[in-house]
């Protein structure tokens, strides 16, 4: 029904972009995931794709667990591919009861494809290596405002609170013959459930307030991590930001 | 012999997350019975209440009720036949008021309205719920809230209750009052219960016969041949009833009993038998091995406390 | 589906959709912060994103495929203003834990679904004080809230759209069509779940209804 | 006499909704006491507790800790003096895992990065929880949430600590443990307790003395006090451990002994005082009185096994 978040499931592994100190692997890939979705070409854009498939097999992570991450995204993508041939005017490949499929086209849809799924699979190296709670800790070192990385620690926590309390209330319906349908009273259903969740998960939030109170919370948290950058996480956040902008710069020059 | 009400082959059940929940498990339950499952946090006792519905399917082996399998029934048959009280209420209370939440089940049934009204009805009287219809069940006190839920399961009249830590969290007036309800029903009703609980002290009154569950079934047998499988009990964080427990310890002073007690009432009969057959008295007194008894007995459960 | 994904807007709309959403959430936050305890709010807030955000995951059956739940009405109706913050959150999260949307659209993302977000929490505002007039509160707070959380799906829809055709290409347009043609169900569905939550919380707990920091309590 | 450690006096609460939780509520705690809070649901025992930490203030009334009011002290203050473990640990293990927990407190109260990691080591170790630091609270069992949860109170080093409900839903073996963790930390390191608890089988273990709570306090005595008042306890839906019931049925028996035990230990040392006093030995018999002493026994708990 309702199924946990689990990216960060391989981050105990080891490889190249595990020990990848997480400040400068969030930075280093966020440019390049800016650079890629920018890219003006096809050529362009499968360079990108082929370094974010390298990254990805760097970080050794499970192929099925990477499918099955990166598996979401054909399905915003494939209206693109499909649609893009027909509307965008250029070159015939071939027409169809007055449809007209263009070469541009076609072009124009798979560079959006492979722009998107270039991004999508190098969040992966980025996030699912390192554990979710140190990434947000690697967003805290790097100024992101506290009350933010606040909402995001406390956020991630609960959820999986509320994903258990809703599968039970879930499971609870269901023994009791609810079916689920698309249907009115199906559907008021539901929203008397989700109601249940909403006014536990305001409840417990009190509670929460008073146990943080009860701990000494004044409003801003803060935790014990340490990180340290070596000489390898310098050449590596260099190297990655330094491809992101030659993708853009470099065929300026070959172009003039 | 009676019939089964539950029938449980070869069931194992893994989470998706990997977590392998459930090996192998085998179990019966006749008609009428009530089943006490015990086991430490974790056991899967949770999980395994919810295969009985067929709410989680196993990933080997089958549960079949009253003689069909639950991989074929529909999940109106299902809902039928297996009641599921869960441990939380606020799990299981979900609609706006107590008459709204209680009618759900047989609406989802298909009732006509009277039926419907009348179910709700008999259930709410049968708890002692009767004036509190139009009260939200989050404004309930938690000893109520527990009532409800049991409210909104029974009114769809299943024949086998299958109820998960009942008395938990409850003061003790509330889970005599449920212990007591719980009996009726079995009694008036005849309604087959199996009852996940760590209240051992609740068994005794509870249960005829006890599964004792960590993963797969370890032991079953009647609460006297269980609570006295002292290895069994060590091996799977159980304990027994503190009755039990002290006439262990009345035995190391002499006192001679086949039966050891497990609650105060069997407590009461066994005394008055043991004195009528022992010629009007029972004689306590330290003998030579009382000492060592009582030592023997305080390893036997861990207990820290010096003397 | 009205997450963007990486990889098809334009570099302005991508830009824009960052300022907006940082603007937007700074000022969200200053002004809950003017008025209130946020120290206090955070918590909560947080407590309540996880939930929207769990129900967020449910899917139900449309048609032949299946649909997740947007409900950024009822986080409108429900957060008030601190539905932003609490949107932006839900955003990066469902991105980067689910990979739904993207990391560049995040901004975007945002706008498209806070602003459509404050609108239903302005409707079910200005709604219910009209609707006071009718007999049964719960049917005035069932209609207005059924209300916002259809509108606030359309506009995040309508917004998103225009997201699309935004980024140059008129060849987006037939994306964006398609795009809105297909939500028409679920803004139905959207309007009559968020509706019957709205009801149910007024019923139980009032309190959760028009907006977290409870301005007018 | 020692000092205080809680006093309070007059205390008054009611929530915004207009629920009286708390009427005048007085009571007073000496410094290395261990008191008990019973009470039925709803009588206000998680309310109270949260005045006593000041994360709730009275609408009248106050509360003094080590003879100051918490009106007074600065939050991080009384942080320092009174740790609260919440009856559910998902309320108050909020960080995403073990370490970042327990390590929260000891920061909030300006602990140097090194004093840090003792406290969370010492705490960690001190529950057995070693090995955990990097898990996150949604992979542990309940037992483990349950210890998890004091761990990050007692790292904050509180010389007061107050646990609602630390038993609930535990299995036996946990339970044992946790009772034992809650005593050595009181005789080790002298830690003033107040507990909140249904589980009277628990009480001769845990408390010196017994707060009896309905919104006021009803009573106050030592466990022995407060059990054998059976009319109080009747009015306010508690009970006794089984071993005080048991001993009261030998009493019917002709048992002899002036003051019934309430926990095992106690049993057998009663047991043999008594036997020394007697001149070796004890006898059990049925005397005239037997019967009608069983029957009101029987009434007085509100038996409803038919005999
Ligand atoms: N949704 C889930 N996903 C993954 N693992 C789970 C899930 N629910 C339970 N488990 C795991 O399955 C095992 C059995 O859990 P279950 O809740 O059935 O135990 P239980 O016997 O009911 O324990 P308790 O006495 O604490 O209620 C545990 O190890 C638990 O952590
Ligand atoms: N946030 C709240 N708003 C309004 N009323 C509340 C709130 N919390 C508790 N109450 C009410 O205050 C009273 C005391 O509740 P409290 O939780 O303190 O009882 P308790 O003794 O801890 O009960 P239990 O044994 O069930 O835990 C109850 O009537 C309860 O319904
Ligand atoms: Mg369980
Ligand atoms: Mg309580």
């Amino acid at each position: 029904m309702v199924e946990y978040p689990e990216i960060d499931r391989y981050s105990s592994l080891d490889s190249p972009m595990h020990r990848f100190d997480p400040r400068a692997k969030l930075i280093a890939f966020t440019i390049l995931i800016f650079s890629i979705v920018l890219l003006p070409n096809l050529k362009l854009a499968l360079i990108g794709l082929l370094a974010s498939i390298l990254f990805l097999i760097a970080s050794k992570l499970p192929l099925r667990f990477a499918l099955q991450h990166i598996k979401w995204v054909f399905l915003f993508v494939v209206p693109f591919i499909i649609i893009m041939p027909f509307t965008v005017n250029g070159t015939e490949i071939f027409s169809f009861y007055g449809l007209t499929m263009t070469y541009e086209g076609l072009e124009y849809g798979i560079l959006v494809a492979v722009r998107a799924i270039s991004a999508v699979i190098l969040v992966l190296p980025m996030i699912a290596t390192t554990r979710f709670d140190i990434t947000i800790k690697a967003l805290a070192k790097l100024k992101m405002p506290n009350m933010l990385v606040q909402m995001f620690m406390f956020t991630y926590r609960y959820i999986f609170v509320f994903v258990v309390e809703f599968q039970r209330t879930w499971r609870a319906m269901a023994a009791r013959g609810f079916k689920l349908k698309t249907n009115v009273y199906a559907l008021k259903t539901i929203g008397k459930a989700l109601g249940t969740l909403f006014v536990r998960s305001y409840e417990r939030g009190e509670r929460v307030y008073q146990a943080l109170r009860s701990r000494g919370y004044t409003g801003s948290p803060k935790t014990l991590v340490v990180f340290k950058m070596h000489v390898l996480d310098y050449i590596l956040a260099g190297t990655i930001i330094g491809f992101a902008v030659s993708l853009h710069i470099i065929p300026l020059y070959l172009h003039s | 012999m009676k019939r089964e009400a539950i029938t449980v082959r070869n069931l194992s059940y893994s989470y998706p997350d990997g977590t392998k929940a459930l090996e192998d498990v085998n179990l019966e339950v006749y008609e009428g019975e009530r089943i006490a499952l015990v086991g430490p946090n974790g056991a899967g006792k949770t999980t395994f209440m919810l295969h009985l519905n067929g709410t989680l399917r196993g990933t080997e082996g089958q549960v079949e009720i009253f003689g069909k399998s639950v991989d074929t029934m529909r999940r109106e048959e299902i809902v039928k036949e297996v009641g599921l009280v869960f441990q939380d209420p606020d799990d299981q209370l979900f609609m706006p008021t107590l008459f709204d939440d209680i009618a759900f089940g047989p609406i989802n049934q298909g009732l006509k309205e009277y039926e419907v009204r009348e179910r709700v009805e008999k259930a709410i009287s049968s708890l002692g719920l009767s004036g509190y219809e139009d009260r939200s069940p989050h404004h309930l006190s938690f000893g109520e809230k527990k009532k409800a839920s049991l409210a909104a399961v029974i009114a769809m009249e299943p024949r086998i209750l299958v109820l998960d830590e009942p008395t938990a969290n409850l003061d003790p007036r509330s889970r005599t009052e449920l212990i007591g309800i719980i009996n009726e029903l079995n009694e008036r009703e005849g309604i087959t219960m199996v009852i996940a609980t760590h209240d051992v002290n609740a068994i005794p009154e509870l249960a005829d016969r006890i599964y004792a569950l960590n993963r797969t079934i370890i032991e079953t047998g009647t609460p006297h041949e269980i609570f006295f499988d002292g290895k069994l009990l060590k091996q799977n964080n159980l304990d027994v009833p503190d009755v039990f427990k002290l006439f262990e310890v009345l035995r190391c002073f002499g006192f001679n009993c086949e039966k050891l007690p497990l609650s105060l009432d069997e407590a009461i009969s066994g005394l008055t038998t043991v004195i009528e057959t022992e010629g009007g008295h029972i004689h306590l007194h330290i003998h030579e091995h009382t000492h060592e008894g009582v030592k023997e007995w305080r390893n036997k459960y861990g207990h820290h406390v010096p003397k | 589906m009205v997450h963007i994904s990486d990889g098809i807007l334009s570099l302005p709309v991508l830009a824009a959709g960052w300022a907006i959403a940082i603007a937007l959430i700074a000022v969200a936050l200053w002004w809950s912060k003017k008025k209130g305890n946020i120290d206090e709010e955070i918590p909560k807030l947080s407590v309540m994103t996880a939930a929207f955000f769990v129900a967020s995951l449910i899917h139900i059956p449309v048609g032949p495929t299946s649909a997740h739940f947007i409900l950024n009405g009822l986080v409108g109706v429900t957060l008030g203003i601190l539905a932003l913050p609490a949107i932006f959150i839900g955003v990066v999260l469902q991105a980067v834990l689910f990979q739904h949307g993207g990391i560049t659209t995040i901004g975007i993302n945002t706008v498209n679904m806070g602003i459509p977000a404050l609108i239903a929490f302005c409707i079910f505002k200005w709604g219910n004080k009209r609707g006071m007039m009718l007999t049964r509160k719960d049917l005035s707070a069932g209609i207005f809230g059924a209300l916002a959380g259809g509108v606030a799906v359309f506009l995040a829809v309508v917004f998103t759209a225009f997201s699309l055709i935004l980024s140059g290409k008129e060849a987006f347009s037939a994306v964006a069509i398609l795009l809105t043609v297909a939500h028409i169900p679920i803004i139905v569905i959207e309007a009559i779940v968020t509706g019957s939550i709205v009801v149910f919380l007024l019923r139980v707990k009032p309190e959760l209804i028009g907006g977290l920091g409870g301005d007018e309590k």
